[in-house]
């Protein structure tokens, strides 16, 4: 049995006017993979930006790997390894996937500050870079821009960056978004395997992608936890069935 | 940056059938860059006045010169008024710079002219330091100076009972020294200074500033800063009733054309020092009604008057010579007396300093003035002797030398 | 004489109110600009420029067409609203896809134009412009002399000032504005002509410089720089106020002419730098201005 | 098609946010008095065809005819003059305003609009808030009322709603249904951007399913009991 | 304003290019004031140059609009100035010592500006240079209206004298070269590279664990110091330190160079400080025409051509 990696106790983010994180315990087991589902406007992405440091919460605390980051920097956590996707690809559109990942790759080697260095010091990560692009089956993109990459490569080529990383916990923001059939599988297989060693929070709309990939559940409603479990607790579950599904009327 | 280049065709060429023996003066053309304000504050005491008063002498003097006319406008700012200076004399191969008001812009184009042996010539310009501590030998200080208008106004009002001084004060060169130089002669003459506020160069609004003036509780509010600046500063404490309120203001130094823009209610009974005024001999009335001819009826100022009386005698000198290098003209400038309706008996001294008669003068009240720009009664006349620094107390070097 | 802080109380009071004078104006312009920054997105920079035109239109109107000051305090408006109108529609409007920066730069171009064409034809060193006979001469304040001119300054600023906020605040006309300031696509959507109600806002803004230009025509001179140094501080307070705020801007503008007012009487060689100080504080401690809302 | 005459009929739409081709030849009708859903998964463009109906977006081709007239070339607010009314997504509600301005602001574009006392009747709720201060002091439900309730007043006769029922509890669900029912018999024609299909189901009379921006099935309200297996796959519930 | 600016990055062939543009400017630089081309002109043109690639750096490669950059350039130009004039250190450590000052000050400005974007930036910027501005018209050491005045010229080490306006000439397009291989190197180093991603997407480079606002105000101090050297440099040519150096009509003059000659671009900078400089010289008769020609070229250049000349050339090749 393993410990929690990320919790979150008494999690609250108010925005003027409105609550839209309440009162969230969130308990995320070290090498799961964690699905953060709920209808739109749930709060699941503000669960989410405020796990990553994007927002400052109103009340509550975050502990990441037993330290308390409830006020730390974005990319403090992200250095500490707790990396996050977005929901609109993330990618940096004008450079090719190559110059994406290394970007990932730089961070680490403390080369970034260098304004004195020419570039091709670079060049000793390609290999590395090559690699990963090759883990998400881009190899044939190597020297594309992002931009001109299809979506689903797009986000195959953001979790490559992201795994280059090497985070301890992955948080991916709707991974599935806007696309077709044959993109979800290949994505899902992809973060199934890269999720081996490595924990993995997501929020996501498809119900099968979570249901196939997820360990555990939590179920979010009006910024607060409705239940939490394996799909199958939380399917049965008739208030999850109303709230996610839907019952229209009478 | 305004660089006119005055066509020579019909004014300002002289002589062209006789310019053969003319291997002295390098390539065969004086050269005269008049550089001014031409759009600021000080634009109507010089500007385009001076223009025309240069290019009167240098049709009045009709020797057989070939003398071309360039003018600029240095926006009242340093870098500005060196840089024309600079490629005046480096690509246009201008020999005499004249005017130049503005303090901080004349001592800039004193280090250009110094350096390359241009002949520079201030009318416009006022510190003393031009003939102090940053003299040259290629330089002439001809119009006023800040000595010699303290000592006309300094001296007159505290004489009449204007005994304790606040100053406001232009901040720079020339306001400094404005300021310090009556000061001295207030407290020379037994009056006392009670404080001094700096405003910056064309200033708006003075109204802080005279606030403070007035709460000073000083008789007299000497006004160090010149054109439009001094022109403000009446108007905005004519609002604020300060006049009214028991204080006087001096007008350190006043233009006619001053005068003219606040109209003689406002300015009425204001004392200055002026070193000419167009009204005072028949010669100076003469050369005032040719130059309102040309400026649709404005009388030339002390600077216009100055140009014209330095040009004249720059070209004397140089055709005396035939030579146009900056030192040897105005070492020979130097040995004539000057002569003219601006100047009876002037002398240019070792230092550069032309020094001439100055007078006291009074505005005018509407009653009393007779016909337009009637504006001055004169006072008194100060001699050349009494109105500037006394050659022993030059601090030059081709004095101490 | 009494003295506060080892200053006289005459000078205190009287460079507190020549504060409160200068506020007025600085009021003005700020609003004008936190209305164009709130609808059009776009930071005026010809607003100086604009500004010395109202003085110019009214020095015109006396000089050449013998128009008097109170018919110039509405006609000078009225024709600066119309050069704003000019401006939005031939250029501004063809930005509004852009970065907003380019708006910046392009007024900034036209402020160095309309300002390089008057100090071309009139010099900088200004000209003269008389207040009406009805407000010459001044009271007697005890502490201070104070002109009328300038005490009709600060009532007529503050009228207006207050004119607009109401009509922002509690009109129909002013319910569209606030609304496209926040959604502009869907107040479009609900049938209201948001590019024409820009454009008349632009206008209605710049007239608001044109009005400060022809009230402070008789205080300062008519010169073609007297909005260049001006509009600087003024952006300074619309920082300070929190960008876009309507309010802050009114209330940071005359609160600003009276800390110039203090600073000039405690420590004078800080006046113009103190307004700055202030901007830079405001920033490390409330980014968003004193009256802003934080920017998502 | 059904057999009432066409309000709104939409030929070959394609529409572009930037360099973004997101609709690719959209085809549908709404006839009077209708409530059509357009159904789909996330980032099918079913916003999109809503947006592209108002004008909304950077550049749209092919041919929306409201209620005969060519309206695709017009800007935003000539549409909405002809009396459509569009109800965003995310709501819209104005936090500069207050609910009574909120409520107000849409100008009336074609008489016949409801009274607001009426607007009352149908959300309750909005009543006892309308002093309030923000607009989005609201509740999300209420918020959603306010925002459907304000172009009820407008006399505009065809209705887009995008998502009314996002992110709002069942209970509230429940009575807005009933109020786009109420609409419904009041003769308004509604075209409702849907993700909740269980709600869409009970209220529409038909559904089109949008795919990669393109129109790809359609449904009448009669077919959806036996197509349901087919229709959960098309929209990846 | 950086769509425009990537568009115009292409990958390939450009490096080549650009050794044999960077082998004619260096020819160019030599033979210039040998063919009688005015040397104060050019050294004009150069440090103008300079000042506009230090602003790039800012504007072209992290996007931001700076506003205020002439609080640098007349801040490196007065410490120069007042060093070598009154406390008469030699003339290279007294440009040193402006550009320092000047990277000081910029690290101080990064700090107060640099989490605000675009307009934000933009209007920050230009307030606090406005407050060196104001500084400087009362500081004593500037002297005010007056300005510096007489600085020499000095020596490089006592070897060569810089009152020769040849030698003076070519010290100064030593420093033109350096400060430009010093922006040519940032750009295309890891740094550079960190910036690029910065621009393309900053919430992305957050969440891969780079300090953002650190990166901002690195470059923001590297464009300072540049544009110091360039005042100071400028301050050395023409022996003068003036407010017209602080006045924020120079930082809108260094947006324009390089919006004419096309932000985001290498060269751009230095055609558009090219053009401007040119322009203003041979405009010089048409007094304050001046001011209303770069007022019509900057609208001209907002509306229609926002690529800039060098971005235009690029766009047209590729």
């Amino acid at each position: 049995m393993t410990g929690f990696i990320l919790e979150t106790e008494g999690l609250t983010k108010q925005f003027a006017g409105f609550v839209a994180v309440k009162d969230v315990h969130l308990k995320v087991r070290e090498g799961t993979i964690h699905a953060l589902i709920g209808p739109n406007g749930a709060g699941k992405t503000t669960c989410f930006n405020l796990i990553t440091k994007f927002l400052q919460p109103s009340a509550g605390t975050i502990r990441y790997d037993g330290k308390d980051i409830t006020k730390a920097a974005p990319h403090d956590v992200a250095q500490d390894g707790l990396v996050r996707s977005f929901q609109i690809s993330a990618v940096f559109p004008h450079l090719t996937a190559l110059e994406n990942v290394r970007l990932a790759l730089q961070r680490p080697t403390g080369l970034s500050f260098r304004f004195w260095k020419a570039e091709h010091v670079l060049e000793s990560l390609n290999e590395r870079a090559r690699d990963l692009l090759e883990a998400v089956g881009l190899s044939e993109f190597v020297e594309t821009p992002a931009v001109s990459l299809p979506y689903g490569r797009k986000r195959a080529l953001e979790i490559a960056t992201t795994l280059a990383l090497e985070p301890k916990v992955m948080l991916l923001d709707e991974p599935m978004a806007g696309m077709g059939h044959e993109d979800i599988a290949r994505v899902s297989a992809l973060i199934r395997k890269v999720s081996k060693d490595r924990t993995v929070l997501m929020v996501e709309h498809n119900l099968e992608v979570v249901a196939d990939l997820s360990d555990t559940i939590t179920v979010l409603q009006r910024g607060q936890i409705l239940a939490e479990g394996t799909y199958e607790e939380v399917s049965r579950n008739e208030e999850v069935r109303q709230a996610y599904m839907g019952t229209g009327d009478e | 940056m305004r660089l006119t280049k005055l066509a020579l065709a019909t004014t300002a060429l002289v002589g062209l059938a006789t310019g053969a023996a003319q291997a002295e003066i390098s390539d065969g053309v004086i050269k005269i860059g008049v550089l001014n304000d031409r759009s600021g504050l000080y634009a109507d005491l010089s500007g385009e006045g001076s223009v025309v008063a240069a290019r009167m002498a240098v049709e009045d003097f009709g020797g057989d010169l070939q003398v071309e006319i360039l003018s600029a406008d240095h926006q009242n700012k340093p870098d500005v008024g060196s840089s024309i200076a600079r490629q005046w004399i480096d690509q246009d191969g201008v020999d005499l710079i004249i005017d130049v008001p503005t303090s901080s812009v004349a001592l800039a184009v004193q280090q250009v002219t110094s350096d390359t042996d241009t002949a520079f010539i201030s009318s416009g310009a006022a510190t003393t330091a031009l003939t102090n501590d940053q003299c040259a030998p290629t330089f002439v200080h001809w119009t006023y100076d800040t000595y010699a208008l303290s000592v006309g106004t300094g001296k007159a009002v505290v004489e009449q009972g204007g005994d304790s001084w606040f100053f406001l004060t232009a901040d720079y060169a020339f306001g400094h020294q404005l300021e310090a130089d009556t000061k001295r002669v207030v407290e020379e003459n037994g009056g006392q200074v009670v404080g001094q506020v700096r405003h910056p160069l064309s200033t708006t609004d003075f109204s802080s500033f005279l606030l403070q003036a007035q709460s000073s509780g000083a008789k007299v509010i000497g006004l160090a800063n010149a054109g439009g600046d001094t022109t403000n500063a009446i108007k905005q404490a004519n609002s604020f009733g300060i006049v009214q309120g028991g204080q006087q203001l001096a007008a350190l130094l006043g233009f006619i054309t001053d005068v003219h823009a606040l109209g003689l209610d406002v300015a009425q009974g204001l004392t200055l020092t002026t070193g000419f005024y167009w009204d005072r001999t028949d010669e100076s009335r003469e050369f005032s009604e040719r130059f309102g001819e040309r400026m649709n009826g404005q009388m030339p100022t002390m600077v216009h008057a100055g140009v014209y009386s330095a040009v004249a005698h720059y070209l004397k000198a140089a055709a005396e010579i035939d030579d146009d290098g900056g030192k040897a003209v105005v070492d020979q400038m130097k040995t004539v007396p000057v002569n003219d309706f601006f100047a009876e008996n002037g002398e240019i001294r070792a230092d550069g300093r032309m020094i001439h008669d100055m007078y006291l003068v009074q505005v005018k009240t509407p009653e009393e003035s007779e016909k337009p720009w009637d504006y001055y009664n004169i006072l008194a006349t100060i001699p050349a002797a009494e109105a500037f620094q006394p050659l022993e107390q030059s601090t030059c070097s081709l004095v101490t030398n | 004489m009494q003295t506060i802080l080892g200053i006289p109380a005459p000078l205190l009071f009287g460079q507190l109110l020549i504060g409160l004078i200068n506020g007025a104006f600085y009021a003005l312009l700020s609003l004008g600009l936190a209305v164009i920054f709130g609808v059009l997105n776009v930071i005026n920079f010809a607003h100086g420029a604009l500004y010395m035109m109202g003085a110019f239109v009214g020095w015109f109107l006396l000089t050449h067409l013998g128009i008097g000051y109170w018919p110039a305090l509405v006609l000078a408006p009225l024709v600066v609203g119309a050069i704003g109108i000019v401006i939005e529609r031939t250029m501004l409007s063809r930005l509004y896809d852009l970065d907003h920066l380019y708006g910046l730069l392009l007024t900034f171009g036209l402020a160095l134009i309309i300002e390089g064409l008057f100090i071309n034809y009139y010099g900088v060193s200004g000209q003269p412009y008389a207040p009406p006979q009805a407000l010459q001469g001044g009271y007697n304040l005890g502490f201070m002399f104070l002109p009328a001119y300038r005490g009709w300054v600060i009532v007529a600023s503050l009228i207006v000032c207050f004119g607009t906020w109401l009509l922002i605040e509690r009109t129909q006309l002013g319910a569209y504005l606030r609304a496209a300031v926040e959604r502009p696509e869907l107040v479009r959507a609900f049938g209201i002509n948001v590019p024409l109600m820009m454009t008349l806002t632009y206008g209605f803004a710049v007239a608001l410089a044109g009005f400060a230009g022809i009230l402070a025509a008789p205080v300062y001179t008519v010169s073609p720089i007297m909005g260049q140094n001006l509009i600087i501080v003024v952006f300074a307070i619309v920082v300070i106020g929190g960008l876009g705020s309507i309010l802050g801007s009114i209330v940071t503008g005359l609160g600003i002419g009276l800390v110039e007012g203090l600073t000039r009487t405690f420590w004078p060689e800080a006046s113009s730098t103190v307004v700055f100080v202030i901007m830079a504080i405001v920033l490390i401690l409330r980014p968003h201005g004193l009256f802003g809302r934080p920017r998502e | 098609m059904s057999d009432r005459p066409a309000i709104l009929e939409v030929r070959d739409l394609h529409a572009w946010y930037g360099e973004s081709h997101i609709l690719h030849g959209v085809n549908f009708a709404v006839g009077e008095g209708e409530v059509v859903s357009l159904l789909g998964r996330n980032g099918a463009g079913k916003t999109t065809t809503l947006r592209a109906i108002m004008g909304l977006v950077g550049r749209r081709t092919g041919a929306i005819k409201h209620r005969g007239d060519e309206i695709v070339s017009l800007t935003p607010d000539r549409i909405a003059r002809r009396g459509i009314a569009y109800c965003p997504e995310e709501r819209g509600i104005f936090a500069s305003l207050t609910v009574e301005e909120n409520l107000m602001l849409p100008p009336v574009v074609q008489p016949g609009g409801l009274p607001v006392e009426e607007i009352y009747e149908l959300f309750p709720n909005l009543k006892e808030r309308r002093t309030g201060a923000s607009g989005t002091r609201l509740s999300g439900g209420e918020q959603q009322m306010l925002a459907i309730g304000r172009i009820l007043r407008t006399g505009a006769k065809l209705l887009l709603l995008d998502e009314p029922t996002e992110g709002l509890a069942p209970v509230i669900v429940q009575q807005i249904g009933a109020s786009v029912r109420r609409l419904r018999d009041l003769g308004f024609t509604i075209l409702l951007v849907e993700q909740n299909f269980h709600f869409a189901a009970r209220l529409a009379d038909r559904h089109y399913v949008i795919e990669h921006g393109v129109v790809v099935d359609r449904y009448s309200r009669d077919d959806i009991n036996q197509r349901m297996g087919e229709l959960n796959k098309l929209l990846g519930v | 304003m950086s769509e425009a600016v990537m568009n115009l990055r292409s990958r390939g062939g450009r490096r080549a290019t650009s050794w044999i543009l960077a082998a004619i400017g260096l020819a160019i630089i030599i033979v210039a004031p040998l063919i009688g081309l005015y040397p104060v002109f050019l050294m004009k043109l150069m440090c103008f140059a300079l000042f506009a690639c230090a602003f790039n750096l800012m504007l072209g490669y992290v996007g931001l609009l700076s506003f205020g950059h002439a609080a640098f350039f007349g801040m490196g130009a007065y410490v120069a100035g007042h060093a070598v004039k009154v406390w008469g250190v030699t003339t290279v450590l007294g440009i040193f010592g402006g550009a320092v000052v000047a990277g000081i000050m910029g690290l101080v400005f990064g700090a107060i500006a640099i989490r605000q974007k675009g307009i934000y930036f933009a209007m920050i910027t230009l307030a606090l240079a406005q407050m060196v501005y104001f500084f400087c018209l009362q500081a004593p050491f500037t002297h005010g209206e007056d300005g510096i005045q007489g600085i020499p010229r000095g020596t490089i080490l006592g070897l060569v004298d810089l009152r020769n306006s040849l030698a003076m000439y070519y010290f100064v397009a030593a420093i033109f070269l350096a400060g430009f291989l010093v922006v040519y190197r940032t750009i295309h180093s890891p740094f550079g590279q960190t910036l690029k991603g910065i621009r393309e997407n900053e919430a992305r480079m957050v969440s891969l664990g780079y300090p953002v606002a650190r990166f901002k105000v690195l470059a923001f101090t590297i464009s300072a110091t540049l544009t110091g050297l360039a005042g100071a440099t400028k301050a050395i040519v023409f022996q003068t330190a003036t407010l017209t150096d602080v006045h924020w009509h120079m930082s809108g003059e260094v947006v324009l160079m390089t919006l004419i000659g096309g932000m985001g671009t290498i060269f751009g900078p230095v055609v558009g400080a090219g053009i401007i400089i040119t322009l203003q010289n041979y405009l010089a008769t048409m007094g304050s025409w001046v001011t209303v020609v770069m007022g019509t070229i900057f609208v001209i250049c907002v509306l229609t051509f926002r690529r800039g000349v060098v971005g235009e050339i690029l766009a047209r090749l590729k």
